[in-house]
């Protein structure tokens, strides 16, 4: 029996505050591993800590909620020793883009086969609303003393930057083209980002979901206002890297590039770049291990009743005196 | 120790130049004579350029450390010379003679505080203060000294093979040296061969070379140099089932009987090595299986490398990482994690000097009280010593047993001494190896599977990823019975005391003989831990042999949880307690006190950087029977 | 304590809905009519919606903790009344009477364990597994219970006020609540209304509008409440010099008074808000001398946090960070650089629940034995704990000054206990502050200059950057006396000898008085440190009140270096020494084992997340007198 | 007197191999610093762990050398706490963009100034040649047991995406570029940084002296190689910013990002990407302190004869109870 939307919904409470853009997430998620019929037992989703963080525990396949800016490295653990399980890192933009950078960096240089979604809100949510990584330079929200002195991360542009293969931004309130995304970017053999658009109502009063809607654009009273949202498909963006080699690579990064720095009037959603021309660390690794994908470390037989089976004198012949 | 042939060979040189393969030539060519083999090298934090010596001992007893001082020394760099030439008290000495002229302040590597000293000692005494001033010093020690031109035996070679480019080769003055030094010791010269073609079978020409330039060195020594005063006559052969051993063998090769399967790290002296190896032996032979590997996975930072290991533990496989001292501090969060979450893990600490940067390639065991309070809060874990290199290989495979089944992170202790040392040893039973991975469910659990079970004897149940039926969750926050989060009082308790109760079972259930070894007897006990072992049980017999009384040695392999019954055990009857250690502030000591109630009476410490000698330890165990011992007594020998 | 006024008031409802506000409210009107107030937060980590309660003991006398139990509540949601009811036995219950039908399975926040108890535990008694359960439970114990329908007084408001949108502002609830209750209690409604204006300052609209709320609850709780069985009558209006301080109060004004003038943080529950408080203090005024200011940044991560406040302090500013475990356990490396480098820290540790993530939002002590060893490596650092907020204030002071004196870095230990408690003090008095900078050079050197020149008591002349002829070096590796890195064994182990002999001059020259303090006396000895001093305090005076024995109290400021002859001085004639902390293994105890070559003979321990009561531990205090006691008494009071 | 190159060299022994490209840049480093007249005791050197982290030892000013990954926290704090010296970050590739990665993406962020300088040699040098994050995916140097499995940073790319204000790469060979791109560096009000390209003879036997110098370009046997390396400048590449504003910005931001991806027959040095419209750290600072700049931290007064003299009566008049 397939399983049904409501398997992979767990009875934990969730705590979120109301209206928190989070839960457009945390559906999205569940909806696609139902919609790609993935077995629960085959999939685990690893987190960071922040608001963002509890989504480990409200997805009813195995969830392991790890340490603040820690989700990478322990995500990329389980998928290089089982590369059959489906592997989802979620975390917060602080959790992944201020602590957790150089992991953020490090896991684009590898590609392994996983994907990842920062809940970018703009704030520290669990902690009571502090400036993340993302918020703009000079922005004050109402939990902040005084204007934000930091200049914001590039969440897209790092990733493209950094050797990610499928980068894509959606915004928490679109779910249906969230959840695409999000299919695409578990099916992408590779490291897939998706940089979530998540409004934190409680604490940034600034990119509010009416924001995004288009508050604050348009005329005056009465003036039609529009969306700041915008889908790159719509306007025959095409983030697919066709061919191996210097020429369209360069050109699909720097359009990545140069898209993910529109913002304010203008904020594109969708893919930015795609990239299967790059073999995924698996794929590297089995050069030197020549049945890694059959029989990976976390299957392995290394024991019969008890007694060690691998053979080491081969190692210890090249030892002998 | 009557009629025991043991001498004490010494080379130095820059490093990059050929100091470790004059070693491995050495150490090779002895223990195919059917000699004990036991040395360690000592080198700078750097590439090219710096002092780096290499002291091996080869016996016909069995030898487990260094002694202070040499027989014989081969100097074919001015630094070798001026500052090892008084560790050659009646010896003997061969020297490149084209360094005769140099002085002190030619060499740029020396550190400025030892040259200023050793400039002072030889103004002193009256002597240049250069290399004749050291040949002069020596001579007055009583030792032969013989300057041999390196560069003619290399114009000869250069003649010989019909090749004048090879004149300018003075890399090949490490094969000479060993060479020359080896002829001198009376070590027959197809042994030398024999070990210069082993170290250089990768390499056929080269081999072919240096087994040249080792014949050309044999026919000067006989010239030149003679017999040496200390001689390794020949032997039967090779001793049955004896391994010539570097000190990370031990434990990489123990990973992969173990059953490791994931490896991650980075790099840092003097763990890497072991990480090195496992990399270049990733595909296994598995008995009754397909062939199995070792992923190892280089990292951006040591956060990533014990995080990787976490998630590949929760996976399944059994997982380690291996570091030394920064790297471990960097590591102290999710230790913690691993620990809520009852996660197996081990974590391989090759120790060397700190704090912080420290002394890089320098020995210490200086991080033993912060492997045992790593990481904040309260959770279990394991710290467990490795005494020798043989030792570790056995001990691997403990560490994994008891991660596995204790559910907890193991540390296992090794250091910079054991990393760098090489040294005959009896080949690993791979056979002697038991795997017990725990309570680990592999297969569909029954309904309601809960990872965090209460009750029983608080181990639960761990599921692999991908079972089905067996989904699970952990949380480094304080959880519940199926791992979602909590901040209920009782379940916090239930759940402090599930965890933490793991250590007293695995105090209570381990073997005695796994978590402490007693040697000898006697009123005098020595408390000690990780590789001091073999200088003490060498120093041990050295003042048995010299008259001195016979003492006892507690050997603590689980430091944690600290087996204070049975060490108490150990140690009664005894009526003096002295704790030796490698480091400042006696840290061992400190575990010994609080679980012991009483407090050690005598510290012997040494924190040079440097690994103490059995001589040295002798010494100061000999103050200890004769009462003249302080309450600490530090050492201090070596370079 | 006969003829004491003294009333436990206790207020929750869902995070974000206020219960702050009202429990400030209520400790301010206390306050402002001279009682002692003392209160403390409890909270989920969780932004709305998850229970959060306050409970606030004002008293005639000091009073320095929480009791259990509490003689009035007020509750606004279901969860209050089910989870506390309990507490009030024989006291005032006032709620809303909006949630009568309410069961506990309509309550979705609740712990499932918890709850599930609870159930058992009402319908064990054969009442409904709700609020009427809840009520009758009460009752039963004696308690007046009130139902009040908030939704009336907030309709009764929009009428008054004219403005029926204010029917729906449930989140007036909180000060229906806290003022239905302070009527109760005979608080004069002026003193309350007092305490809203200046609870809403800033917002002089709400703050009328809570008022005429006010207002109307006071006239409820006429007609349907009446007089609480306690009261606090009016009195003679604010004491002299007194404060209405928050927890983290006392290290950051600490801080701006001892010249600290650089803060790194990186945000962490309970720590950020000693940062947030310096962030909204930015520019300061300093006699004598232009305005000064703190620089606080944010940084990325805890690792950058330590690094910058030692880049900062290597510039000269006084400098410190603030954090908790997760964020300590990061810092472990660089503070072993600093301590290498003799650089002055201050780090602030704000202590709560681990391992790991563990309660991130609730009490704990047990990051002691972590912060002693922290860092690979031996280096010097001084660790030292407050025990209340007020000597939090002058003790941030004194950390200061150790560090510069000693050149080391200090780790203060606060809790969230500490950070998350509302309490009457003594102004804090900035003239007590003494600044000493040590040895800090701020002006041109003599000639050869050397950042860690030998000799002398170990201390050397510490230049800040930027002074003409005072150049120098610093590097993590082991260093010569200008800061070059060495790798020569004398002077590692000079060195050495240098940093750690700091320790011992530390604990010879630091007044005993600061190192521990001595409470009452008796043969019974209470051993602690940091935030159980409040409850200890007053858990002997209720044992002395109660006809229980005199006991004596030794507080253990200074935790390392341990200050064992002094705290030995101190426990002469103890014949019971009893250990009390909040955590699961006992840590001074081990500290005390260690240096006192003797185990404490009973642990008061809890491990629950929430700080001991003084019943409760009044109550193991008389176990120990009575020999009724075990080895280990553990508490577990409080939701 | 204006001090002289001598000055700034200290006579502490450098232990680099012989050949090792380290040189060069420790030889630029001093010039720029004589040449720039920097009195000694206003400058500091930071730098991290790794061959190149010696460096502070070997320069004549004070020099703090600090942990492995560490150089860009500790010297923040410095030039924050006293933004009157000049303060110059030094380290290792594997140092800055592996370990140090997540400080690097922060740094840019806060564009503090100061100039920070990357040893880049593709290898780990200190720990005996393991790839470094630079080097190229399936790169097989002597020293590696099987190709790089690792896709290699891009430091330029990385440097302008986080927001570093002035991005520049030099050869280490070419000690006078070299030298005039430190110096730029070091006069940027805000954070520049200078990736080395630095040979590491030992251990990276691939990006050699000879293979930047061309080798294994050009025809055959006598036909002339040319070198790999060109300038910027020399192709009338315009790097600055000179308005605030998106539309050129992006351009420079573009173009930047382009011409560092390009690598192998052709790899680009000078400036990239040069911004002076974006206001340093320590200018965001004199909105919430105003006299930073005259009393910064490092230099306050907090005490006279002993006692604190820091007012802290209006935060104790807000508690009064
Ligand atoms: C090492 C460490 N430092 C700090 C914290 C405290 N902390 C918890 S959540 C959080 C930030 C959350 O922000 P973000 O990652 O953006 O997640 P959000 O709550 O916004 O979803 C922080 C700093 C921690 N748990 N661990
Ligand atoms: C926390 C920590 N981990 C590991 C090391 C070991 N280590 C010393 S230098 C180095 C890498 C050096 O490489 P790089 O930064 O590229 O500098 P290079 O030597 O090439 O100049 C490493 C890993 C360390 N010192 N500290
Ligand atoms: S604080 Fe913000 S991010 Fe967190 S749950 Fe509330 S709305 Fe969502
Ligand atoms: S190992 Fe490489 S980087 Fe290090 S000193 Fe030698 S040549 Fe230079
Ligand atoms: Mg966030
Ligand atoms: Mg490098």
């Amino acid at each position: 029996m397939a399983p049904s939307l409501s398997d992979y919904k767990t009875g934990v409470h969730n705590d979120w505050c109301p209206g928190c853009g989070d839960f457009g997430i945390l559906n999205a998620i569940q909806m696609s591993l139902a919609e790609m019929g993935v077995a629960r037992h085959e999939a685990a989703i690893f987190s960071g800590i922040g608001c963002s963080g509890k989504t480990a525990h409200f997805v009813n396949v195995t969830g392991i909620h790890t340490l603040h800016g820690r989700v990478l490295p322990f995500a990329q653990g389980a998928a290089l020793a089982n590369p059959n399980m489906r592997i989802v890192a979620v975390g917060g933009d602080g959790d992944g883009l201020g602590i957790g950078a150089g992991h953020f960096v490090a896991a684009g240089r590898r590609n392994v086969n996983m994907a990842y979604i920062i809940f970018d809100n703009g704030v520290y949510g669990l902690t009571k609303g502090q400036a993340s990584p993302t918020l703009k330079l000079g922005t004050k929200t109402k939990s902040l003393p005084s204007p934000n002195v930091n200049y914001n991360v590039n969440p897209v542009g790092l990733a493209v930057t950094s050797g990610f293969t499928f980068v894509a931004r959606a915004y928490s309130y679109d779910v249906r083209q969230l959840k695409d995304i999000i299919k695409a970017a578990i099916a992408h053999e590779g490291l897939a980002f998706v940089d979530v658009l998540s409004p934190c109502p409680t604490y940034n009063d600034i990119n509010t979901r009416d924001w995004y809607a288009g508050g604050g654009t348009g005329g005056g009273d009465g003036a039609e206002r529009h969306s700041r949202i915008y889908r790159l498909e719509d306007e025959g963006y095409d983030p697919v890297v066709h061919f191996a080699g210097a020429g369209e690579l360069n050109e699909k990064l720097g359009q990545a590039l140069s898209r993910s720095l529109e913002w304010g009037e203008r904020i594109p959603t969708g893919v930015f770049y795609h990239n299967e021309t790059v073999t995924p660390y698996d794929g590297r690794i089995r050069d030197q291990i020549r049945n890694y994908a059959e029989n990976p470390p976390a299957l392995q037989a290394i024991e019969s009743g008890g007694r060690a089976t691998t053979d080491v004198s081969p190692m210890l012949d090249e030892l002998a005196a | 120790m009557a009629g025991r042939v043991d001498v004490s060979w010494l080379v130095g040189g820059p490093q990059g130049s050929g100091v470790e393969s004059a070693a491995g030539i050495f150490s090779g060519a002895c223990a195919s004579m059917g000699y004990h083999v036991f040395g360690k090298r000592e080198f700078y934090s750097n590439i090219k350029g710096e002092h780096s010596y290499f002291v091996v001992r080869a016996s016909s007893g069995e030898v487990r450390s260094n002694v202070s001082g040499a027989d014989i020394m081969v100097a074919y760099d001015t630094e070798t010379m001026l500052r090892h030439h008084a560790d050659v008290r009646g010896g003997t000495i061969i020297y490149d003679s084209g360094m005769q002229k140099a002085m002190i302040s030619d060499v740029a590597t020396m550190d400025r505080d030892y040259a200023a000293r050793l400039g002072a000692e030889l103004a002193g005494a009256g002597r240049p203060e250069g290399v004749e001033g050291a040949v002069a010093a020596a001579r007055g020690a009583g030792t032969a000294v013989h300057a041999v031109s390196f560069r003619a035996i290399l114009s000869s070679l250069a003649e010989e093979a019909g090749n004048p480019r090879l004149r300018g080769m003075t890399r090949m003055f490490n094969v000479i040296g060993a060479s020359l030094s080896m002829a001198a010791l009376g070590i027959p010269e197809e042994a030398t061969r024999a070990a210069i073609r082993r170290a250089f079978a990768a390499k056929p020409e080269v081999a072919r070379l240096n087994e040249m330039a080792a014949s050309r060195a044999y026919s000067a020594a006989r010239s030149e140099v003679g017999r040496a005063r200390a001689t390794l006559a020949p032997r039967g052969g090779p001793r049955e089932g004896t391994m010539l051993a570097q000190g990370y063998h031990g434990t990489a090769i123990g990973k992969i009987a173990a059953g490791c399967r994931f490896q991650s790290y980075y790099p840092i002296t003097p763990a890497s090595d072991e990480s090195v190896y496992l990399e270049s032996h990733v595909e296994l032979g598995v008995a009754g299986s397909r062939p199995g590997s070792t992923l190892v996975v280089q990292c951006e930072d040591e956060i990533s490398a014990i995080g990787m290991a976490i998630g590949s533990s929760i996976a399944g496989a059994r997982s380690s990482t291996c570091t030394s001292g920064p790297g471990f501090s960097l590591m102290a969060e999710c230790l913690g994690w691993a620990g809520i979450n009852e996660v197996p893990l081990v974590i391989t600490l090759y120790q060397r000097s700190g704090p912080a940067t420290g002394l890089p390639t320098r020995h210490g065991q200086d991080d033993l009280l912060f492997a045992v309070h790593a990481g904040h809060g309260e959770f279990p874990r394991i710290v467990y010593a490795s005494g020798d290199v043989e030792e570790s290989f056995y001990d691997t495979a403990r560490c994994f047993n008891y991660a596995d089944v204790y559910q907890v992170p193991v540390i296992h202790m090794m250091d910079k001494y054991l990393a760098s040392t090489i040294l005959t040893c009896r080949r690993f039973e791979a056979s002697r190896v038991s795997i017990d991975r725990g309570r680990l469910l592999t297969r569909r659990a029954g309904e309601g599977y809960r990872r965090f079970a209460l009750g029983g004897d608080g181990i639960s149940e761990r599921a692999r990823l991908g079972v089905e039926g067996a989904e699970f969750w952990c949380t480094g926050d304080e959880h519940d019975e199926a791992g979602h989060i909590t901040e209920d009082p009782v379940v916090r308790a239930e759940m402090m005391r599930k965890r933490l109760s793991r250590e007293g079972l695995a105090l209570r259930a381990i073997p005695d003989a796994e978590q402490a070894t007693l040697y000898g007897s006697g009123e005098i006990a020595i408390v000690s831990w990780g590789s001091t072992k073999g200088p003490i049980l060498d120093a041990l017999e050295e003042v048995r042999a010299g008259g001195g009384p016979e003492m006892r040695f507690v050997q603590v392999k689980m430091l944690h949880p600290f087996p204070a019954s049975y060490v108490a055990h150990l140690l009664e009857g005894a009526t003096t307690i002295v704790d030796v250690e490698s480091n400042y502030t006696g840290q061992l000591g400190a575990l010994f006190a609080r679980s012991m109630g009483r407090e050690p009476d005598h510290y012997i410490l040494k924190y040079t950087g440097r690994a103490m000698t059995s001589t040295e330890l002798a010494g100061a165990l000999r103050r200890v029977a004769g009462g003249t011992a302080g309450r600490r007594e530090v050492l201090t020998y070596g370079a």
